[in-house]
């Protein structure tokens, strides 16, 4: 047993208690109300807080989708000036793939890693809650620049050498990459802590082929966010010292290549394409097995499949560049890389309808999002095997049909899983669930609305119109289905409003109810968090569980008789945990992670509109840092009478 | 400890119960790091004395690669314990971390250079 | 805590909205469907008219059928089994278990396998188009240079076949080290330069050299060829070739800034014959009006439009340091030595002349009469077919930046700006003057 | 300790109370490891291995710009330089014709520095693991080796900068400076942990139970080094 060691004794006499760190403060205790929101490192309030703030986010990403359809309504439409139009579409993408689908994704990821692998908290719980503010103000910050000065417009991939102080002299772009680089910091530290947390936190006997498919697809998530962040970083470090110190990076003038800032960009962007997928992936490989009541076919296929997605991910960047003049030789390898990527994804939708072969399928609401989620996913890959074609893809790229695409698989595939997500947690958060009614009206608005959006957009594309334009004139054909698009997205719209509505109604019912406990597993679910109370304790596990199979929840409440017949020999709400964990020992709120984060912003308007800026905002940031160094990572006299926790968190 | 024993029967054999500070290994010595150390400075001489030589394409940078290369190899392996790691339990996750990371960045970057034609 | 029964409030309302609303909205989409495929649509990319795009078409169509296939398996097998599995609320029964099957590793291995195979043989032929977009015509063949440009784009047709640049630094041949001179000394001056409208011999692949002035730009005539980027410091090859004579149009596909959605171009191919007569007349200098109020009209140009607009009649003046530039390569704006020989200007998107089939979106353009078109507009008989688009003409001079979206400020530290400047000083009857001087560019 | 009690009235075979393991264990909570490493330590080298990608894209940047700095200036985009006055042309030749003369022996002794600091780094640890009262010396050692690294760096780019090379000149300069640059600040960032470590030493808080501490200042420190490696021969010695 050499790798088990006794923890090292104290020596005698010291003590590791910071009373007031930098004499200034002590930590928070025990807050409650905003305090507590703001200085909490509780991994499922930072994960609700994630949820929020992307919901928050998306009512601008939506806003701005509504204003771009509203404007291609109708051919050579005056409702939106050029330069508004491509500050809007230019935001609307931005918004919505850094500050929507990725927090969505982070908000799972957050509140149920820790909950699946049986943990008490992520390995790092003040580096979560600074992951969770830092992505935070840096979108404030990106969405402050609508009021100093306009809007980034360059697109959402911002190519070189339109990004140039020289073709946009506004600071949007400024905004967009200090923005950015502010919400990727968050990206990274969050990374580097749910890795952490699923391979070294993971329960007793909870070898990794028994992680469920979500905390393995987010794990595979988490690896490329690792190493595609800071090549995005990159590129944004070289585009902001060409646009704030006059650098040459992409100064044509001077020798440079524009196509750098592709390559880089596109390195980070399609792992980034698959990061955003791949958690919607998971939520549905959770869903379908719960309410087709069978074990998820083909686990390992599924996980290696994830994995395979995730390697082959780094390797077909340039299929986004395929008529930016790369080369035959170039363009000849990356379609053949891009297109057997379609295996491993072919092989996941195969793997969930033979889940759904044979099993007794419950349509709730979760489950239709989910089920849709392999439809309208597919369409998607469909056309994305079509354009991995090198040469059919010089036709449609730049096209609607491009738009068509990434809508489907973004909007059909991450989102749909997403809303299936919160349909099928929203009862362990809040321990109530939403209404069904209400669901199934929300769901069938949202597939329609989506359809009737983003299908014609596909036979737009294969018309000839071109992305990003701001109009299009009277004779080129267009009219008919812009028309059908911009009346699916107003459908789409209240769709996706029905979201607050349903949680609005359901709160409102479940109060007039008196509360009514919704019980620890109200699905007859598989994994380790329906085996806790509904909303889940502060302390998650009152135990740590012991997992000995894959399903290990399920597999106690459904055995084999006599017989062999297999029969439910406990429902969930008899072997669940009951939640009074005396004794349990959590990591304490802090007051740093926030102030670190808040710093940091500071610094970016401080390189865009002044330098001054920055010593006020490095100060701050090292007083944040050292306070936070010397804070003991648990706080010592907060409900506890059990020995302490004894290690200094340094980082 | 006798609930640890049981479990590790019926468990996966990469998982395993304890306590952090597991992976205290076997840690080079103070005369290894100084050889290791000699080394390192010998083989940065020998990099700059063959900048020297006039040397043209490979026999000038291929020597020097391989170099880097040695130079790099001892210091993740002997100063940041990457060698030792291996030896205790799990300890190869590190050098998969960051080799895995490393392999990633470098073919990368290698077929971004094709892509400029910087081999040509 | 019952874990089911609140399900069985639902269950009645799901059949009463689920299946009619499907049906309605499959027949309406239908019905939408073949009314649009009656539209007329110049962009379509199903609608090959030169070899390169029928490549593309033939390499698709099978695939389009498989992707159909498989769209039909899976949509309709997740919607099969989702209604034949499911079970009814009022059903539910915890003990009435399906089979626990965990996985089958032949049918998973055949699914993995069995799409690698089939996407190997589709990569055969995939290849193969890739290579056969990028074949060129032999050197010495017609070479067109297409220079991206906020927001408009020139073509450079090289006169004398000896490419696009002269031998710059005197070693005696014409190489690639000429291009590492400064422009000036590289292009040729022989060549012709004109704005937006690509015209070629139809039958013949006509090869393309791409680069930008500016940021990317993409070259894309949809029926022609797919398209490739024009990209600044970079010289792309592509090319295209019509079938039959007529009017292709294209888009810029690269977001490239403000008036992105107003940059436009078309190709317009000619009988052989036709199109030798329309590249003599090109190559010829203008001659300057006989008309009083076109030569008023040439002070004024050469007064005010001169330091950003080149045209060549020999005598205008430009400014000392373009002076080895002129009098053929133009600057940062269209080459309007040929002006009314064109059809449309500013990036495509106006009409030069008024009347049937010429409007700028459109492809309806008789390209028979394509050479005639400055001739016919002075005809009284036929003056009403092809007139003139005068109005239209001095409002853009006076105010282009009104009538589409531009940056025209001008940047202190190059003197470059993007797009046209307003001229506010000019009076209308100069505005009339200079439309007039246009008029003659033929 | 978890209250029995609590489960009267509920099945015992098959929950999560029943297969729990000794109580006392799981108090701990964070600190139970499933591979039995550290999680500060798995942390770190994931950290660095990201690192990797962030590195990487610096030297590609670089390389790339130092080819087309040699070959391509000039061409650059001709259409774009068409417009320019040639007064500007001139000035952008002059520009192009600053290479940096790179002081190879200079560099080399730096070098040479920064790797005896990894050396005095991996002493520190051990001296803290063995809680041998010297790690004090070993890491004030680093720091000041790091500081002497980073008083070379700002002297070279001093020289660099008076030769003629600035930042916004050319495309070089700005792919070296950024790229050295970038290092450099890793180091600086370095030399601040190193310092507060220096202070924990002092103040004699630095003892063995805080091995790990120097142990991941160490990782990042050596990391940085091995950066350096990278740079050295890639940018100075291969031209």
């Amino acid at each position: 047993m050499a790798i088990i060691e006794e923890p090292l004794a104290l020596p005698e006499g010291t003590s590791t208690k910071v009373e007031r760190p930098l004499g200034a403060y002590t930590r928070p205790r025990n807050p409650a109300g905003l305090v507590n929101w703001l200085t909490t490192v509780d991994h499922k309030k930072i994960g609700i807080m994630y949820g929020t703030a992307a919901l928050f986010f998306l009512v601008i990403g939506g806003v701005a989708a509504l204003l771009i359809r509203i404007q291609l309504a109708v051919p050579d439409s005056q409702f939106l000036s050029a330069d508004a139009y491509n500050q809007i579409f230019t935001m609307h993408g931005t918004v919505m793939i850094f500050l929507v689908v990725m927090p969505v994704g982070a908000a799972f990821a957050n509140y149920l890693l820790p909950l699946q692998v049986g943990a008490r908290d992520v390995a790092f719980p003040r580096i979560n809650a600074f992951s969770f503010w830092i992505f935070f103000f840096g979108g404030l910050m990106l969405n402050t620049s609508w009021f100093l000065g306009g809007g980034a417009d360059g697109g959402w991939f911002n190519y070189a050498p339109n990004n140039g102080i020289a073709y946009s002299p506004t600071p949007g772009i400024d905004f967009w990459n200090i923005g950015l680089l502010i919400v990727g910091i968050g990206s990274l530290t969050g990374s580097v802590n749910l890795i952490t947390t699923v391979l070294n936190m993971r329960a007793p006997g909870m070898s990794m082929m028994k992680v469920p498919v979500f905390t393995w697809m987010t794990l595979v998530t988490q690896f490329l966010l690792l190493l595609a962040i800071p090549v995005l970083t990159v590129a944004q470090v070289l585009l902001s010292t060409d646009r704030l110190f006059g650098a040459n990076f992409f100064n044509v003038e001077q020798g440079a290549d524009p196509l750098l800032w592709q390559h880089l960009f596109w390195i980070f962007g399609h792992p980034e394409v698959y990061l955003m997928i791949l958690p919607a992936f998971g939520i549905v490989s959770e869903v379908i097995p719960t309410f087709a009541r069978k074990p998820i076919f083909g686990y390992p296929f599924m996980v290696f499949s994830g994995i395979a997605i995730g390697f082959m991910g780094f390797g077909v960047w340039a299929h986004h560049m395929f008529v930016a003049g790369i080369g035959p030789l170039s363009v000849t390898a990356f379609t053949l890389a891009t297109m057997f990527i379609a295996v491993p994804t072919g092989v996941k939708i195969l793997n969930w309808l033979a889940t759904l072969w044979g099993g007794r399928l419950t349509l709730n609401t979760p489950m239709l999002f989910a089920i849709a989620l392999v439809t309208q996913f597919t369409i998607g890959g469909l056309s994305g095997v079509s354009h991995s074609l090198a040469a059919h893809d010089t036709q449609q790229t730049d096209t609607y049909y491009i738009v068509a695409h990434f809508h489907y698989v973004l909007f059909g595939g991450a989102f749909f899983g997403f809303v299936a997500g919160m349909y099928f947690w929203w009862p362990k958060a809040f321990g109530y669930k939403l209404n069904d009614k209400i669901g199934k009206v929300h769901f069938w608005t949202m597939v329609v609305g989506f359809n009737l959006t983003f299908g014609p957009q596909h036979i737009l594309g294969l018309q000839g119109m071109p992305r990003r334009m701001h109009t299009y004139a009277d004779a080129q054909g267009f009219n008919l289905w812009n028309a059908v698009s911009t009346f699916g997205s107003f459908i789409l719209g209240i769709g996706t409003l029905m979201v607050l509505f349903n949680a609005a109604v359901s709160y409102r019912n479940w109060r007039a109810a008196a509360r009514p406990d919704v019980g620890p597993d109200p699905w007859d679910s598989r994994s380790l968090e329906w085996s806790i109370q509904s909303p889940t304790p502060e302390h998650n596990f009152d135990v740590d569980p012991v997992v000995t199979q894959l399903d290990d929840f399920w597999h106690r409440k459904y055995q084999k008789d006599e017989n062999g017949t297999l029969r439910q020999v406990h429902t969930g709400d008899e072997i669940a945990q009951p939640g009074n964990g005396e004794g349990v020992h959590l990591p304490a709120p802090s007051y740093w992670p926030i102030m670190l984060a808040f710093s940091i912003p500071i610094l970016g308007y401080g390189l865009i509109f002044n330098l001054w800026l920055i010593v006020p905002a490095v100060i701050l940031m090292l007083v944040a840092l050292y306070g936070w160094a010397l804070e003991p990572a648990d706080d010592l006299d907060i409900d506890d009478h059990h020995d302490h926790d004894h290690e200094l968190e340094t980082v | 400890m006798a609930a640890d024993t049981q479990l590790h029967a019926d468990t996966s054999t990469d998982t395993h119960v304890g306590h952090g500070h597991d992976d205290h290994g076997v840690h080079p010595t103070e005369r290894q790091y100084w050889l290791v150390f000699v080394a390192l400075f010998v083989l940065t001489g020998l990099e700059v004395a063959w900048s020297y030589l006039g040397l043209e394409g490979v026999a000038l940078w291929l020597p020097l690669l391989v170099m880097m290369t040695v130079k790099f190899l001892l210091v993740a392996g002997a100063f940041m314990h990457l060698y030792f790691d291996l030896k205790i339990l799990n300890g190869r996750l590190f050098a998969w971390a960051f080799g895995g990371s490393l392999v990633v960045a470098m073919s990368v970057y290698v077929v971004v250079f094709f892509a400029f034609d910087m081999f040509a | 805590m019952g874990s089911r029964s609140d399900h069985s409030t639902v269950a009645v309302s799901r059949r009463r909205f689920g299946r009619p609303a499907v049906k309605a909205a499959l027949v309406s989409t239908l019905v939408l469907i073949l009314a649009a495929c009656s539209d007329d649509k110049p962009l379509n990319t199903f609608e090959p008219r030169g070899p390169k795009a029928e490549a593309i078409d033939n390499l698709m169509m099978p695939i389009w059928y498989v992707m159909g296939v498989v769209f039909l398996a899976v949509v309709g097998g997740g919607i099969v089994l989702s209604i034949r599995n499911r079970v009814k609320d009022e059903d539910f029964d915890p003990n009435d278990l399906p089979e626990q099957i965990h996985g089958n590793t032949k049918v998973e291995l055949t699914w993995t396998i069995l799409p690698a195979v089939i996407l190997a043989v589709i990569a055969i032929p995939v290849v193969n188009t890739i290579w056969f977009l990028e074949e060129t015509n032999e050197p010495d063949e017609l070479d067109v240079m297409v220079i991206g440009q906020q927001w408009w784009w020139e073509f450079r047709y090289d006169v004398d076949g000896d490419g696009f640049i002269i031998d710059a630094n005197g070693d005696g041949e014409v190489n690639d080290d000429d291009w590492e001179l400064p422009v000036q000394f590289i292009l040729d001056p022989d060549d012709v330069a004109t704005a937006n409208e690509m015209v070629v011999p139809a039958g013949e692949q006509v090869d393309l050299v791409l680069t930008s002035r500016d940021v990317i730009h993409s070259f894309w005539i949809p029926r022609l060829n797919g398209k490739r980027d024009t990209v600044p410091g970079r010289w792309h090859t592509w090319s295209l070739e019509a079938d039959n004579p007529g009017k292709y149009v294209g888009w810029c596909t690269e977001y490239c800034g403000l008036s992105h959605a107003r940059m436009r171009m078309s190709v317009i191919a000619l009988e052989p014959a036709d199109y030798q007569a329309w590249f003599e007349n090109q190559q010829q200098q203008a001659e300057v009006p006989t008309d009083e109020e076109a030569l008023a009209g040439r002070t004024v140009f050469q007064n005010q439009c001169i330091s950003c607009h080149v045209i060549d009649d020999g005598e205008l003046e430009y400014p000392d340091d373009y002076a080895s530039n002129v009098p053929l390569a133009s600057r940062a704006a269209p080459n309007l030595t040929h002006f009314a020989t064109r059809t449309t200007f500013a990036g495509s998107i106006f009409s030069v002349y008024e009347g049937e089939g010429t409007t700028a979106a459109d492809d309806a353009l008789e390209v028979s009469d394509y050479l005639q078109i400055p001739e016919l507009a002075k005809t009284p008989e036929t003056r009403d077919d092809y007139r003139l688009n005068t109005a239209l003409l001095k409002q853009w001079v006076a105010n282009a930046p009104g009538l589409k979206a531009m940056s025209s400020d001008v940047d202190p530290e190059t003197g470059v700006g993007r797009g046209m400047l307003a001229f506010p000083q000019l009076t209308d009857e100069e505005l009339d003057q200079v439309v007039a001087y246009l008029a003659t560019l033929d | 300790m978890t209250d029995v009690a609590a489960l009267d009235n509920r099945p015992v075979a098959n929950s999560y109370l029943a297969t729990a393991l000794d109580d006392h264990d799981d108090a701990h909570g964070g600190h139970r490891t499933s591979l039995g490493l550290s999680n500060m330590k798995l942390a770190m080298w994931l950290f660095l291995g990201s690192e990797c990608l962030l590195f990487g894209a610096l030297i590609s940047t670089y390389l790339l710009s130092k080819a087309r700095f040699v070959t391509e200036v000039v061409a650059g985009n001709p259409l774009v330089t068409s417009t320019m006055p040639a007064e500007l042309i001139q000035e952008f030749a002059e520009s192009q014709s600053v290479e940096p003369m790179y002081d190879i022996p200079f560099t080399s002794a730096s070098s040479f520095i920064l790797l005896m600091s990894s050396l005095t780094m991996v002493l520190a640890h051990k001296a803290t693991v063995e809680d041998n009262g010297q790690n004090k010396i070993w890491l004030s050692a680093t720091a000041l080796l790091g500081s002497i690294f980073i008083a070379g760096q700002v002297y070279e780019f001093t020289a660099f900068y008076r030769e003629g090379l600035t930042y916004t000149g050319n495309l070089f300069g700005s792919a070296f400076y950024t790229l050295t640059g970038f290092h450099g600040a890793h180091v600086t960032g370095g030399i601040l942990m190193l310092l507060s470590l220096v202070y924990m030493a002092f103040r004699g808080k630095l003892r063995s139970d805080r091995a790990e501490t120097v142990e991941l200042v160490g990782l990042y420190w050596h990391f940085v080094d091995i950066v350096w490696v990278l740079i050295f021969t890639i940018v100075y010695l291969i031209p």
